[in-house]
C-alpha cells in the first residue's frame, strides 16, 4: 500500500540551543505514515525538547520541521495543533478544577464551533454538539477505563495519578490528530499498568487512520513491544536508528543508556 | 411637643473627614441647644449622613434625606463636586437646605433653585479680597499651586482672574493631585522663578506638606493659602514654619461677632472631642437658620424654603446673613488672617498689620 | 525480627478529606535496612510517607522514631528527629539552581564546611549536576530533576530516609545507577524506606518488605520471601 | 537649565526615588514568600510612622529631648511594632487563607488596610489631621549657587541604601534568605527540607513590615508632616515600582521606585503646559514599559518548562 | 411527598424567605435591629450548614435551576413592588443591580479568563461619561446605554497590548496604573467638565420620561426610579443569561483553558489571544453599559466617582462572591453596596466596621461566599 509509506514528519537538523546546553543538536529523524517511533535516550538527552520545537513551543535555533509535506519550523502552537499534531506532557498539565468532560472536551479544540454567534444564540445546535461529543469521549475513555467514564462530571483533582495520564491521553486522541507525542506516558506505573495502558493506546490507533506515534519511554518493555523503529538521543544528537533489537545490542547505546549487562 | 426632623450632610470618612466632622458636631450643638431651649415649640431629632466626599455616594443619601418627608429641613456639604450633584435632588423634592461649607460658586449660582442656600461665601469673594489684600502689601510675583480637585482647581480660577486685574504676575501654575506626598519637583522649579509669593489653592493636608517642603528646599517666599488651611491643624502640622502664613475666611472672625464667644464656649461645654474646624460655626449657624425657620413657620418644607427666601440681616455667630436672589449669602465678610506666634491672628490684630514683624520678602 | 526498628508505625489509620485512605496500618522499619514497600498506583504508598512527614496527619494510631512518638510535631520537628525525605515527583524548588537545591537538604546542618563536603560527595555520584551547578533547576529536564532531588535527600545525612518513586523519568542506566546508589547509602549505615514500583529491581536490594493494597497491607516478608509469594508474583510480577 | 538645579532635581528625585524602593522593597518581599499582593503594605508603613511619632512624643514627655536619642528610640519602636504587627497579619490573615485563591489575601490584606486606616483616623488623638513629624536629623546644609543639598537628606538616603543592600545579602547571601524563597516556591518541600514554614512566614511578614516602618520614619523625617492618607498612594506607587523593575529581585524594586520618581519629577518639570498631567505622563509610561518588557525591567529568569 | 415537588418547595419557600429577607433589610433603620437581622442570619445560616441542610438545598437548587431563576425574578419584583414609592430603597436596589451587572464583567474577565482588571470603575466610567456627553444630544437613550458599553470596550482596547502580554502581578500594574491614569486625566482635563463633573440627562424612552414618578392611579404613585429598577433588572437578567450561555459553551471552556494553563491550551489550538480579548472587551462592555445607565439614574457624575478605592470595590464583590460566580455576585454586590449604607448610624466608625466585617467573612469563606461549581453545559444533564 502506497499510503502505508508516506511522509508524515520529518527533521532535518533540527537545532536548539538553551544558553550553553545544546539540547538539539542537528536532529534528523523521519516518520511514516502509521509509524510508531521510540525515542529514548538519557536523560537531558533533548526528548522532550524536539517535542517542544515541535509543537511550537519553543522556536528552533536551526533546521526545519515538515510535516505532512508542509513546511512547519516555526509554526505557533495552534497552528501545529490544527494541522494535526496532538501531544502530553512529561508532567501532567490537565486543568484540575475542570471535570474530565472539560479536559478532553480542550483536546477536541478543532472539531468545536467556537462562534459567537453559535455559542451564545444557537443553542440547541449547540448542546446536540455537546451530547455529540460527550458520546465520543465517552466511547474513547471506555477503552482506557469503563470507571473512569461514569465519572465525566467529575474534576480531574481528585483523581488518581494513573488516571490522569489516561485522561490526558485521551485529550489528545480526542482530536484524531495524524501524529501522537507521548511523554513517557507510563512514568510512575507498575509493569501491569503500563502494558495495559500500551494496549489500550493500540486498541486506538486501530480506530484512528493512519495515526503515527513518537513514545519517549524509559521503560524498555514497552518500547520494546510497540515500536516499529528506535531514535536514540545522546546530548541532543541522534546516536542511533533501527528496531529495538539493533538499538539495544549497539555498544555506544548500552554505555550511554542502557547500561551494560 | 412634637418631634421634627432636620439633617446634616458631610463627610465623615475620609481625607477631609476633619473638617465634616467639626460641621456634625456644630450642627448636633445648635439642635442640642435649640432642644434645651424651653421656648422652642419643636423636639428636634438631628439625621446625620456621611457623604464620604464622593458624589456618587452623595446623590445617594441626599436622595435619602430628601425622599424622607419628615426631614424638613437640611444644612449640607461641605465638598462641592458632591453638593454640585445633591442640589438637583433636593429641588427635585422641594427640600429646603443651606450649603454650609462648599464653596464652588456654581452651587448656588449654576441653577436658579430656590430651595438651595448658602451661609458661607463663595471662592469668588474671597479671592478678589485675598488678589487685593497681597498687592497691596507689595508683592509682585506668584507661583500658584493648586490641588486638581473643583476646590484647588477653582480657587486657582478666581484668584488668577482678580490677581491679573491687581497687577500681579502669575511666574507657573501647577496642578497637583490632591493625595500628592512630594512636592519637591514643583518647588524646586518654584525655587528658581524665585516669586515673592507661593500661593496654594487647597487643604490643610497638602498645604502643610508644601509648607514644610518649602522649607527643604530653602524657598523664602511667603506663603499664601486660601479658607481650606484656616485650620488648626495647619499650624500643629507645620509647627514653627506657620509663623507668617496668610489666609482668607468668609465671615467676620467669630471672637469679634457677638455670639462667636458663646459658641466657641457652648462646643466647648458640649465635650466634644473634636475641633469645631474652620467651617464649624457656618454649620452652626445654617443650622440655627433652618431651625428658626421652623420654630416660624412650622414644620413644612415649603413654608421653610419661603421663608428662607426672604432672609435678610439674620443675625447669626458668622456676621448677619442675607440671601440674594440665588440664595446666596451676600454679607459675607472676608477676613484676612496671619499665624503669629502659633495661632490664627486677625491681620488687624497682629503685629504684622502693626508693622511689628513683617511678611516673607517684605 | 533481631534487629531493633528505626521507624514503627502502629496501626494508622489516614484520609484524605473525606475519602479513607488507609485503614489500620503497621509496619516497621528496621535500623540499618533497605525496608522496601510495594502496592499499586494509589495504594497509599506515598500517602504513609506523608503521614511519617507530618503532612497528612494520621487520624489514628502512632508513629515511633527510636521509640518516640512523632504524632502532633510539625514537620520540620520531624526531620530534625533525623529523618530525610526524597519526595514523589521530584519537587525541586525550580527558582533556585541546583546548588541551592543540594544546600535546602541540608538546611539543618549549619556547618559549611560539612556542607562543602556533602555537596562534593553529590556531584561526584552525578557528575551531571556539577555540570550544571547554576542552572535554575526548573528548566532542567525531568531526569535531571530527578537527580537534583535525590542529590538533596542525601545531603540531609539522616538516620532514616524515605525514598518515593525515586527511580521515576530516569533511564535504564540510571535506574540501576540509582538502586547501587541507595545500597551503597544504607551501607554507610543510614536506614531506607523505599517506595518504588519496580519490584525486580526493589526486591533484589531490599532486605525486608511490605505490600500495601488499598489502604491495607496484604504481605510482608523478607525480601527473599516476598519474591517467592505467589499473591506478589501475580500481581507485580505479571 | 543651569547645573545647580539640575543637581537639585536629582537629589530630590533620589530621595523619592529611595522612598518608592523602600516601599517596593517591602512587596517584593511578600510576593517572594506567599505569592501575594499585601495592599495593606502602605498602611502599614503610615501605622509605623505613627507608633514612631507617638514615640517622640512619649520621651520627650519623660523629658528625653536629644535628638540623637529620640531618633534611635523612634526607628527601634517603629521597627519592632511593626515587625510584630507584620507577624501578627501573617499569622492571622495570610497563613489562614493560604489555600485560597491568592486574590483573596489580596482582599483581606485591602481591607486590613482599612482598618488600619480607619483606626488610626479614629482612635489617634486627633488622628484625622496632620501631623508635624520632628526633624531628628541634623539640618545643616551646603548651597551652591540654586543647589540645596541638606545633611538630612544625605543620610536618609544612605540609610536607605543600607536597609536595601542588608535586606538583599539577606534574601540571597543567608540561611535565612534561602528557606525565605524555598517556602515561595513550594510550601510542602520546603517542610520537608526541615524549614519551619509559620516562622519563616512570620519572619518575613515581619522583615517586611520593618522595612515599611523605616520607610515610614524616613518619610516623616523627610516631609516632616504625616497623616493617616499618607501610606495610600505610596502603597500603589511602591507596587508598581516593584512590577516595573521586575519581581523576585530586589534590584527591581530599586530601578523601578527610581524609574517611578524619575518619571514624576521629569513630568512636572518638563511639561510645561500642564504640569498636572505628571502623574498621567507616569502611569502611561508604565502601561507602555509593561507592554514592552512584561515580566519587569529585570526580568524574572524564567524557571518553568513544559 | 416526590424528590421533585420536595426540590420545587424549598425554592419557592427560599424565594419568600428572600424576599422577605430583603424587605426587612432594606427598610429596617435602627442599628439595633440590623444588627439583630444580621446575626439572624447568620446564625440560620451557620445552623443550616451544621445540619446538613446547606448541601441538600443546594443540590435541590441545582435540579431546579429554571425555576430557581424564575422565582429569584418573582421575589426581586415582590421587593421592587413591595417599595414602589420609596425612592431611596429602590435607588439602592438599582445601584445593586448595576454593581452586578458591572461585577459580571470583571467575573467575565478574571473570574473566567484570568485576566485581573483593577480598574473596572474607570470602564464603568467610561459608561458614566459617554451617557453624559450623549445624554443631551438626542440620541435615543437605549443606544446611549449601548454605546457606553462600546465606548468602553474601545477604551479598553488601548490596554490590549500590555494585557496580552503580561500575567499575573504584571497585569494587575497595568490595569491599576490605567485606573489612576483615567481618574487623573478626567480632573485635569476640563473638556469633560473637571473635577466638576457634569449633570447627566435621565432617561426617556419613547415619550416616557424615567424621571418623573409614576401616577398609577390617583392615590397609587410609583417612584421614578422604578424605571430605573426595572431597566437594571431587566439587565440583569441579560447579563445573567449571556454569562450562562458563555459558561456553558465551548466558549466557556476555553476562557477555562486559557485562565488554567495557558501553553497546554495553546497546545491544543486554543488562540490565547482571541479569547483574552474577547473576554476583556466583553467585560468592559457590561461595566460600560452598566455605567451609562447608573449615570442616567444618579444624574450628575464626577471623576472622584472613579477613583482607584472604586475599582477595589468592585473586585472586592467579585472575590467576596466567589470567582467566576453569578450567583455569588449577586450576593456580594447586595452585601457591599447596602452593608455601609445600613451603617450609616454608626456615621465615621461604618468603614472601620465594614471591613472588619468583610474579612471575617473572607476568613470563614475563604473561596468566596458561594464558591463557582464545575461547568454543567445542560442544566440537570449528566451526559
Ligand atoms: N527552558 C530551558 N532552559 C534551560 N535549559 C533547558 C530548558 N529546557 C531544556 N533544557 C536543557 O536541555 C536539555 C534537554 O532537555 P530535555 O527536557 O529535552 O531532556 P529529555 O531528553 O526530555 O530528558 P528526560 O528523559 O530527563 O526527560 C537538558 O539538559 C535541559 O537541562
Ligand atoms: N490530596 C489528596 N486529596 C484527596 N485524595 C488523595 C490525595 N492524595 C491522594 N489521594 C488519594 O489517596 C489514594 C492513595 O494515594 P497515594 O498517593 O498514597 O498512592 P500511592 O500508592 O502513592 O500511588 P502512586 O503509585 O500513584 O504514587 C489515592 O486513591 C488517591 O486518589
Ligand atoms: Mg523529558
Ligand atoms: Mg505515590
Amino acid at each position: 500500500m502506497e499510503q502505508q509509506q508516506e511522509t508524515v514528519l520529518a527533521f532535518k537538523g533540527l537545532t536548539r540551543r538553551f544558553g550553553g546546553v545544546v539540547a538539539l543538536n542537528e536532529f534528523d529523524m523521519e516518520l511514516t505514515n502509521g509509524q510508531i517511533v521510540g525515542l529514548i535516550g538519557p536523560n537531558g538527552s533533548g526528548k522532550t525538547t524536539s517535542f517542544n520545537v515541535l509543537t511550537g513551543i519553543y522556536e528552533a535555533n536551526g533546521g526545519s520541521i515538515e510535516f505532512l509535506g508542509q513546511d512547519i519550523t516555526s509554526w505557533p502552537a495552534q497552528k501545529v495543533y490544527e494541522a494535526g499534531v496532538a501531544r502530553t506532557f512529561q508532567r501532567s498539565r490537565l486543568c484540575l478544577e475542570l471535570s474530565i468532560f472539560d479536559n478532553i472536551m480542550i483536546g477536541a479544540h478543532k472539531r468545536l464551533n467556537h462562534g459567537f454567534m453559535f455559542n451564545v444564540f444557537k443553542r440547541k445546535a449547540l448542546q446536540q454538539q455537546i451530547k455529540e461529543n460527550y458520546d465520543e469521549a465517552r466511547k474513547l475513555l471506555t477503552i482506557f477505563d469503563p470507571e473512569l467514564a461514569d465519572k465525566m462530571f467529575e474534576p480531574v483533582g481528585s483523581l488518581r495519578m494513573i488516571d490522569r495520564r489516561r485522561i490526558e491521553i485521551c485529550r489528545a486522541l480526542i482530536s484524531h490528530p495524524r501524529l501522537l507525542l507521548l511523554d513517557e506516558p507510563s512514568a510512575g506505573m507498575t509493569h501491569e499498568e503500563t502494558r495495559e495502558l500500551m494496549d489500550d493506546i493500540l486498541e486506538v490507533r486501530e480506530m484512528i487512520d493512519g495515526l503515527s506515534i513518537i513514545l519517549v519511554e524509559h521503560e524498555m518493555g514497552m518500547i520494546e513491544r510497540v515500536t516499529d523503529k528506535c531514535i536514540v538521543l545522546n546530548f541532543g544528537q541522534k546516536i542511533c536508528e533501527g528496531a529495538y533489537r539493533e538499538v539495544a545490542s549497539n555498544k555506544l547505546v548500552q554505555e550511554a543508556y542502557l547500561g551494560g549487562e | 411637643k412634637d418631634t421634627v426632623k432636620v439633617a446634616f450632610i458631610g463627610p465623615l470618612t475620609g481625607g477631609v473627614s476633619a473638617v465634616g466632622v467639626g460641621g456634625r458636631n456644630s450642627a448636633e450643638l445648635a439642635v442640642q441647644l435649640r432642644n434645651a431651649d424651653p421656648d422652642a415649640k419643636y423636639e428636634y431629632e438631628l439625621v446625620t449622613q456621611d457623604s464620604e466626599c464622593k458624589p456618587n455616594v452623595g446623590v445617594q443619601i441626599a436622595t435619602k434625606v430628601a425622599a424622607d418627608r419628615s426631614v424638613i429641613g437640611l444644612v449640607g456639604h461641605y465638598c462641592s463636586a458632591v453638593a454640585m450633584g445633591a442640589v438637583d435632588i433636593y429641588h427635585r423634592f422641594n427640600l429646603p437646605m443651606s450649603v454650609w461649607g462648599a464653596v464652588l460658586p456654581d452651587v448656588t449660582y449654576g441653577n436658579d433653585y430656590k430651595e438651595i442656600h448658602r451661609v458661607n461665601g463663595t471662592m469668588i469673594n474671597q479671592n478678589e479680597v485675598a488678589a487685593k489684600f497681597m498687592t497691596d502689601q507689595g508683592y509682585k510675583t506668584w507661583v500658584i499651586i493648586h490641588d486638581t480637585t473643583d476646590y484647588g482647581k477653582g480657587h486657582d480660577k478666581y484668584f488668577s482672574e482678580y490677581l491679573t486685574e491687581n497687577g500681579g504676575e502669575i511666574l507657573a501654575d501647577f496642578g497637583v493631585p490632591a493625595d500628592q506626598q512630594d512636592f519637591t519637583a514643583e518647588l524646586t522649579k518654584a525655587k528658581q522663578l524665585n516669586p515673592d509669593v507661593i500661593y496654594f489653592g487647597g487643604l490643610t493636608p497638602l498645604g502643610v506638606r508644601i509648607r514644610a517642603q518649602m522649607d527643604k528646599l530653602g524657598i523664602e517666599s511667603q506663603f499664601q493659602g486660601v479658607s481650606g488651611i484656616k485650620s488648626d491643624s495647619f499650624i500643629d502640622g507645620t509647627g514653627e514654619l506657620a509663623e507668617g502664613v496668610v489666609s482668607f475666611l468668609e465671615g467676620a472672625p467669630l471672637e469679634k461677632l457677638p455670639g462667636g464667644q458663646f459658641f466657641s464656649e457652648k462646643y466647648k461645654a458640649a465635650g466634644f472631642t473634636e475641633s469645631e474646624e474652620a467651617y464649624g460655626p457656618f454649620a452652626f449657624s445654617a443650622m440655627n437658620l433652618i431651625l428658626d425657620g421652623i420654630e416660624e413657620v412650622g414644620p413644612n418644607r415649603k413654608a421653610l424654603t419661603e421663608y428662607l427666601g426672604n432672609i435678610q440681616d439674620h443675625d447669626s455667630v458668622v456676621g448677619k446673613i442675607s440671601f440674594d436672589d440665588h440664595g446666596q449669602n451676600t454679607v459675607a465678610a472676608i477676613t484676612p488672617y496671619v499665624i503669629q506666634d502659633g495661632k490664627w491672628v486677625v491681620w488687624e490684630d497682629s503685629e504684622y498689620a502693626d508693622g511689628t514683624r513683617k511678611l516673607a520678602g517684605l | 525480627m533481631a534487629t531493633a526498628s528505626a521507624l514503627e508505625l502502629k496501626n494508622i489509620y489516614a484520609a484524605y478529606d473525606s475519602a479513607d485512605v488507609l485503614e489500620d496500618v503497621s509496619l516497621s522499619v528496621p535500623a540499618g535496612k533497605i525496608t522496601c514497600l510495594l502496592g499499586s498506583n494509589g495504594a497509599g504508598k506515598s500517602t504513609i510517607i506523608r503521614s511519617i512527614l507530618g503532612l497528612t496527619p494520621p487520624r489514628s494510631g502512632d508513629i515511633l522514631v527510636d521509640g518516640e512518638s512523632l504524632i502532633g510535631l510539625p514537620t520540620h520537628k520531624v526531620i530534625s528527629a533525623g529523618i530525610a525525605c526524597i519526595p514523589e515527583g521530584r519537587k525541586v524548588f525550580p527558582k533556585m539552581t541546583v546548588v541551592e537545591n543540594l544546600r535546602l537538604g541540608a538546611f539543618q546542618e549549619s556547618s559549611e564546611s560539612v556542607i562543602r563536603d556533602r555537596i562534593d560527595q553529590v556531584f561526584e555520584i552525578f557528575p551531571r549536576l556539577k555540570e550544571r551547578k547554576g542552572q535554575l533547576a526548573g528548566t532542567m529536564s525531568g531526569g535531571e530533576q530527578a537527580m537534583v532531588s535525590i542529590g538533596r535527600g542525601l545531603m540531609a545525612a539522616p538516620k532514616v530516609l524515605l525514598i518515593d518513586e525515586p527511580s521515576l523519568g530516569l533511564s535504564p542506566l540510571f535506574v540501576k545507577e540509582n538502586f547501587n546508589i541507595i545500597r551503597r547509602i544504607n551501607e554507610q549505615g543510614i536506614t531506607v524506606f523505599l517506595v518504588e514500583q519496580n519490584v525486580h529491581q526493589t526486591l533484589a536490594i531490599a532486605h525486608y518488605g511490605y505490600v500495601l493494597s488499598q489502604g491495607h497491607v496484604v504481605a510482608q516478608g523478607t525480601a527473599k520471601e516476598l519474591s517467592e509469594n505467589a499473591e506478589v508474583h501475580e500481581a507485580y510480577f505479571g | 537649565m543651569d547645573m545647580g538645579l539640575l543637581g537639585q532635581f536629582i537629589v530630590n528625585g533620589m530621595m523619592l526615588g529611595m522612598m518608592y524602593a523602600l516601599v517596593a522593597v517591602g512587596f517584593t518581599l511578600f510576593f517572594g514568600v506567599l505569592d501575594v499582593i499585601k495592599f495593606s503594605h502602605g498602611d502599614v508603613l503610615m501605622v509605623g510612622t505613627f507608633a514612631g511619632f507617638s514615640t517622640y512624643l512619649g520621651l520627650g514627655a519623660i523629658g528625653i529631648d536629644n535628638a540623637f536619642v529620640q531618633l534611635v528610640g523612634v526607628l527601634v519602636v517603629a521597627i519592632a511594632s511593626m515587625a510584630l504587627l507584620g507577624a501578627i497579619i501573617a499569622r492571622y490573615l495570610v497563613l489562614p487563607l493560604k489555600s485560597a485563591p491568592p486574590l483573596n489575601t489580596l482582599l483581606v490584606t485591602l481591607m486590613l488596610g482599612t482598618v488600619l486606616r480607619e483606626a488610626i483616623r479614629l482612635f489617634y488623638p486627633d488622628g484625622s489631621n496632620p501631623k508635624r513629624f520632628p526633624a531628628l536629623l541634623p539640618t545643616d546644609s551646603w548651597t551652591i549657587g540654586s543647589f540645596n543639598l541638606r545633611a538630612d537628606s544625605v543620610i536618609l538616603l544612605v540609610g536607605g541604601l543600607l536597609v536595601i543592600v542588608g535586606v538583599h545579602v539577606l534574601i540571597n547571601r543567608t540561611r535565612l534568605g534561602m528557606a525565605i524563597r524555598a517556602v515561595a516556591q513550594d510550601e510542602e518541600t520546603a517542610k520537608c527540607m526541615g524549614i519551619n514554614f509559620k516562622m519563616i512566614v512570620l519572619l518575613t511578614f515581619g522583615l517586611g513590615s520593618a522595612v515599611a516602618a523605616f520607610a515610614g520614619v524616613m518619610n516623616g523625617l523627610y516631609y516632616n508632616e504625616i497623616n493617616f492618607g499618607m501610606g495610600l498612594l505610596l502603597g500603589v506607587i511602591g507596587f508598581s515600582a516593584a512590577i516595573i523593575g521586575g519581581l523576585g529581585n530586589i534590584y527591581g524594586a530599586i530601578l523601578g521606585g527610581f524609574i517611578f520618581a524619575a518619571l514624576q519629577t521629569l513630568g512636572a518639570v518638563a511639561l510645561p503646559f500642564a504640569s498636572a498631567y505628571k502623574d498621567v505622563f507616569a502611569f502611561a509610561v508604565v502601561i507602555a514599559l509593561i507592554a514592552w518588557r512584561p515580566t519587569g525591567l529585570i526580568a524574572e529568569k524564567t524557571s518553568e518548562r513544559v | 411527598m416526590t424528590q421533585s415537588l420536595k426540590d420545587k418547595l424549598i425554592i419557592l419557600l427560599l424565594a419568600a424567605l428572600g424576599a422577605a429577607f430583603l424587605v426587612t433589610f432594606i427598610a429596617i433603620e435602627e442599628q439595633a435591629e440590623i444588627f439583630a437581622l444580621l446575626v439572624f442570619a447568620g446564625v440560620l445560616i451557620i445552623a443550616s450548614a451544621k445540619l446538613g441542610l446547606t448541601d441538600k438545598i443546594s443540590q435541590s437548587l441545582s435540579r431546579n435551576e429554571r425555576l430557581l431563576n424564575l422565582s429569584s425574578i418573582a421575589a426581586m419584583l415582590v421587593v421592587i413592588f413591595w417599595f414602589h414609592e420609596d425612592h431611596f430603597p429602590l435607588l439602592m436596589i438599582a445601584t445593586v443591580l448595576l454593581y452586578v451587572v458591572a461585577c459580571c464583567g470583571l467575573n467575565m474577565q478574571f473570574g473566567y479568563t484570568g485576566v485581573v482588571n483593577f480598574a473596572g470603575a474607570a470602564f464603568f466610567g467610561v459608561g458614566c461619561y459617554t451617557a453624559a456627553v450623549l445624554g443631551g444630544t438626542g440620541t435615543p437613550l437605549l443606544l446611549v446605554i449601548a454605546l457606553g458599553g462600546v465606548m468602553a470596550a474601545i477604551v479598553g482596547s488601548i490596554l490590549i497590548i500590555p494585557v496580552l502580554r503580561t500575567r499575573g502581578h504584571y497585569a494587575a500594574v497595568v490595569t491599576i496604573a490605567f485606573g489612576l491614569l483615567f481618574r487623573t486625566f478626567l480632573e485635569v482635563n476640563d473638556t469633560l467638565g473637571g473635577p466638576q463633573g457634569l449633570p447627566v440627562s435621565g432617561m426617556n424612552l419613547f415619550g416616557w420620561d424615567f424621571n418623573s414618578n409614576i401616577q398609577i392611579t390617583e392615590n397609587i404613585e410609583f417612584s421614578f426610579y422604578m424605571n430605573y429598577v426595572i431597566l437594571a433588572l431587566i439587565m440583569v437578567i441579560l447579563t445573567f443569561i449571556l454569562m450562562r450561555r458563555i459558561e456553558r459553551s465551548w466558549i466557556g471552556l476555553n476562557f477555562d483553558a486559557v485562565r488554567l494553563d495557558e501553553t497546554a491550551a495553546a497546545c491544543y489550538g486554543i488562540n490565547i489571544k482571541r479569547w483574552k480579548i474577547l473576554s476583556f472587551t466583553l467585560g468592559n462592555f457590561l461595566a460600560g453599559i452598566a455605567g451609562a445607565l447608573f449615570a442616567m439614574m444618579l444624574g450628575f457624575i464626577a471623576p472622584s466617582n472613579f477613583a482607584f478605592s472604586d475599582s477595589l470595590i468592585l473586585v472586592s464583590i467579585v472575590l467576596l462572591g466567589g470567582m467566576g460566580s453569578i450567583w455569588g455576585t449577586i450576593l456580594a454586590a447586595g452585601l457591599v453596596v447596602l452593608l455601609p449604607e445600613k451603617l450609616q448610624v454608626i456615621q465615621e466608625y461604618r468603614f472601620l466596621l465594614y471591613a472588619v466585617v468583610m474579612i471575617l467573612i473572607l476568613l470563614f469563606r475563604p473561596q468566596g461566599v458561594l464558591p463557582r461549581n464545575l461547568r454543567s453545559y445542560i442544566p440537570g444533564w449528566r451526559g
